[in-house]
């Protein structure tokens, strides 16, 4: 079980609901992954009333939902949009993206501290979308943060982990922090490679929904994190420089041994 | 008066934010406002006054990553 | 379903069995991993049988055995080996090993050759355990083998794939012949990651049996084999250099267009 | 008789492999045979005679990667 | 030629000059590895003067000095430092390290943009010690600065690039700063593959000073850097996925062409 | 100095002279790259008889030439190859290749080493490109090889070492066989690292070649093997897992010890 | 007068930074000083007095990275 | 005499290897030769006679990698 802000989950798997073919295959694809919690987003609302038909299929999957401020760059959209997410939503989480740069849409890591402060101060439990800085971590754990959610490479790339060190350095130096690798992925191996980096959860969208077939890939990255975190706790062999046979050597037929 | 909704001018009668949800059609348990950038809660949208010139976002759930 | 000489098989996963902390564990991680194929092998036989014990063990599990040849280094040995094992157990399967140096027990792929198209010639059917090399593989093929077995990394070293160049170049030489990557993985991401390559099946030992929990890492390897598969299937995402947006942009509140 | 038995030098009164494997308590379906470096089948085993110094390999089933 | 605030260097190489086995050892090495800017530092004076001693042997070398703050946790501690040593260097360089975290010396870069703005209004020319955080590099150039040094890896580790596809892209938003690699590399070729990606100099001390041979390691570093700046300039060949014939295949010898 | 079959150099770098834009370029690439040894081939000749002038500008040049038998797919074909091109120029030293398959040019192991042998038994000394085997090298030294030329990556490819780990374990194994990564580098840097990882040579053609500027890259690539070398003999650190100070902590300023 | 310098208690007759500097046997010339956390120019030492329980801080060149 | 000179059907009235070579106008110190797939010393031109249907080759230096 993982746990974030006292709700405990058994799914590992945070799963975006972005930019499938359609709404039939966004159901299935997150019923496919196992995910308990499904990131969702607010937008202009127009004369369909398009919104309150996502949001009864998001309902109907029984997920906890996890608002974003997607496009957020300021500490201002960003908390406005997280209001007007709790009251829509009726949830106090919130994902919390300040994007300082629009062709990597990477984190802007000082926005994102001050609102992370803002918003806890208003009650909100924020997961926070960041880079895998340390220092970074650690400011917004002093604002109050309880989840980090670091990235593996930018938003949609699909590149898997571009700095595995830092992110076991940052394993390592919060060991009591859940922490979720958030964006970048694009195989289920990069997704069990970060499980088995020790992390808590894997947060994905663009890897799924962009797949050939979004469901069974939803399905694929649940089982790898399902994998990577069982790997994990089973205590892996350390890579070794020199083979080892792995096959008894005791006992070997005589013409084995001349 | 003409104000801004979503970004497009917009005439309207709707004297208050709940008024002006009303008049667009839209549920109003489902979306959320925001008036000249600020968030303006459902509870509070019947006593919030619209004037001219004024920008008003209304946002609903939609997919997101 | 994967087929090895008309032998088809749900799992994909092939699974050895030396090493294990004891019987009961092996039995266990055999059930564990899903494995329908496991690896054995023939040692000396001492006084109390226990050839005999392990052997009964084995069919217990229901499991396909793949007797291999280990610790053989020239032709002669390895088809005297194989010979006895066929007797034994019963099956014209063969894991042809043919050690060219003790430290890194790469294989010999001038004696492989050769004893793998002596077995074929003695009705064998033969995995060879490789290298990546593509001109090797032919003359594989050509010697009568209907399966590859490239290694990932020199045995019991845990390293995963060593050169993912190569696996990729030999399965798309040889996109119609089973590959299976035998030997030097550590985690269950490296499985994955392998089997994401398009290749078929997995084939290990160390790497479960020397875990800390070997029935845990043996579903867990289970499980990201699976999902590597799966992912292979549901055609991946290709890996961007730059970053994209995974939240659609039109409809984004007025702040956020600024 | 001098012989070897799986690398060990062994006295034996046996004059074939099947009463080798028999005097050696194995358990004559589970093992297999090799002479000298050649596979010895187990039907041919009550018919294949030993010799002095003769290399003998009784094999059984064994944990393998 | 590189250019930094208005200097111009015909070497691209920054030495640092702490932990040489002997003050011989580094002047040597300074020769060697034909930099023509070295940091410094400033330290508790002693009874027995070293400074002087110290201060003698770098003039000599001719180079250029560039002061860090090196162990500065604070914006007040890496301001005050600054002001002593552009007194005592007699320079308005300053190399801006704000260190956040003791084991992986990471930056921290909310004190170092602080940090910066304040040294830049008083006339320091800085060169702060970042990571490969786009956001950051952006305000750093806003709080004055005129040239960038994100990291390779964490200081004294040796690891060369840990994240080449950050250093890339720092390297394509800002095409006119000056960017310097400063820290964690440990051999010459990761000094070459940075100056590979079009940055324009390095930074190192440790792989140096702590290589078996200080001297004939400055002295490769040195070649490296000239040899990747020289590369990056001749426009290398982009890697390739199937591999080409070097040799042209027309005119053949017939039993070539069978 | 590297050592060839008694034939002493200087210049641990052998540079191929096929595709550069004109013999001008070639010349001045070969004089950039300070190459001793570079490699020709022998082709039909034509009514022009290019051969004698191509022949005529590489002789101006000064170096020693490694004539190879580039194209051959058998024994008989690069044993004929060999012995033309021994009579034309007039020399016992042969680049060995044995092309298995056209698209990655990849050698076919089990030709090169019978042709190694035949040509060893004619007197020829043999250079034999080669994968990175240990066993295929031990082989080939068995066949009288004195030299033994890995690949980085396949002909041509430009991607680097796809495989440093089997390079290492080459290196280990055969510690007083002069070693040179022959094929598929693309970068200085990559070149470095060879030399890094203690290799005796380079051989490359197609990086220089193709480069927008085929004589600078020659020289880069010339500056990087030296730099490489260097940097080896001088015992790099080795690369560490966490960050240590690369400036003294002793005598830290008192606000910096708080 | 006790101080504190370079983070060890010192007994001190100097009533100025220009005068510490002296009576330590720093070359005025190499040093930089500081006053309880702020720098003190060169220039400024003679006119900076000293007074019980400061902490000054003399800081010469020393190897950095 | 009809023969294949580097895959080139070639007529001919050169009898032998090196009047053919001659015939060419190739420098017969530059060039190597080989005569139905095997290698032909330059010494041994002159006494390799040609026969109809003989595949030469006759190569000379080139650019290599």
């Amino acid at each position: 079980m993982a746990r974030f802000y006292n709700i405990e989950v058994a799914s590992r798997f945070m799963l975006g609901t972005a930019g499938y073919p359609s709404p039939a295959i966004l159901s299935d694809a997150i019923a496919a992954s196992g995910a308990e919690i499904v990131t969702v987003s607010l937008r202009r609302e127009g004369a369909g009333g398009q919104g309150a038909a996502f949001w009864e299929l998001i309902r109907a999957t029984g997920a906890r939902v996890l608002p974003n401020t997607a496009g957020c760059k300021s500490v201002k959209e960003a908390v406005t949009t997280a209001q007007m997410a709790r009251e829509v939503f009726d949830t106090p989480w919130i994902k919390l993206e300040v994007i300082g740069e629009d062709d990597t849409l990477q984190p802007d890591v000082f926005a994102l501290v001050e609102a992370a402060a803002e918003l806890t101060r208003q009650g909100f439990q924020v997961f926070p979308y960041s880079t895998d800085d340390l220092i970074v971590a650690e400011r917004l754990l002093s604002a109050g943060c309880e989840v980090l959610m670091p990235w593996g490479a930018p938003i949609g790339s699909g590149r898997g982990l571009n700095n595995p060190y830092q992110l076991r350095s940052l394993r390592a130096h919060f060991p009591g922090v859940p922490l979720v690798v958030d964006a970048g992925l694009g195989l289920p191996s990069h997704a069990a490679a970060a499980m088995e980096l020790g992390y808590d959860a894997i947060l994905l969208n663009t890897a799924v929904a962009k797949a050939g077939d979004p469901v069974a890939m939803a399905r694929a990255f649940g089982e790898a994190i399902i994998a990577g975190r069982r790997g994990f706790e089973a205590r892996p062999i350390e890579a070794r420089d020199m083979a080892a046979p792995s096959t008894p050597v005791a006992g070997t037929p005589f013409w084995q041994s001349g | 008066m003409q104000i801004i909704v979503n970004g497009t001018a917009h005439s309207t009668g709707a004297g208050t934010l709940a008024a002006l949800v009303e008049e667009l059609g839209h549920d109003a348990a489902v979306v959320a406002t925001a008036l000249n950038g600020d968030f303006a809660p459902r509870g509070a949208r019947a006593a919030t006054p619209l004037a001219e010139g004024d920008r008003v976002e209304i946002l609903a759930p939609m997919q997101g990553g």
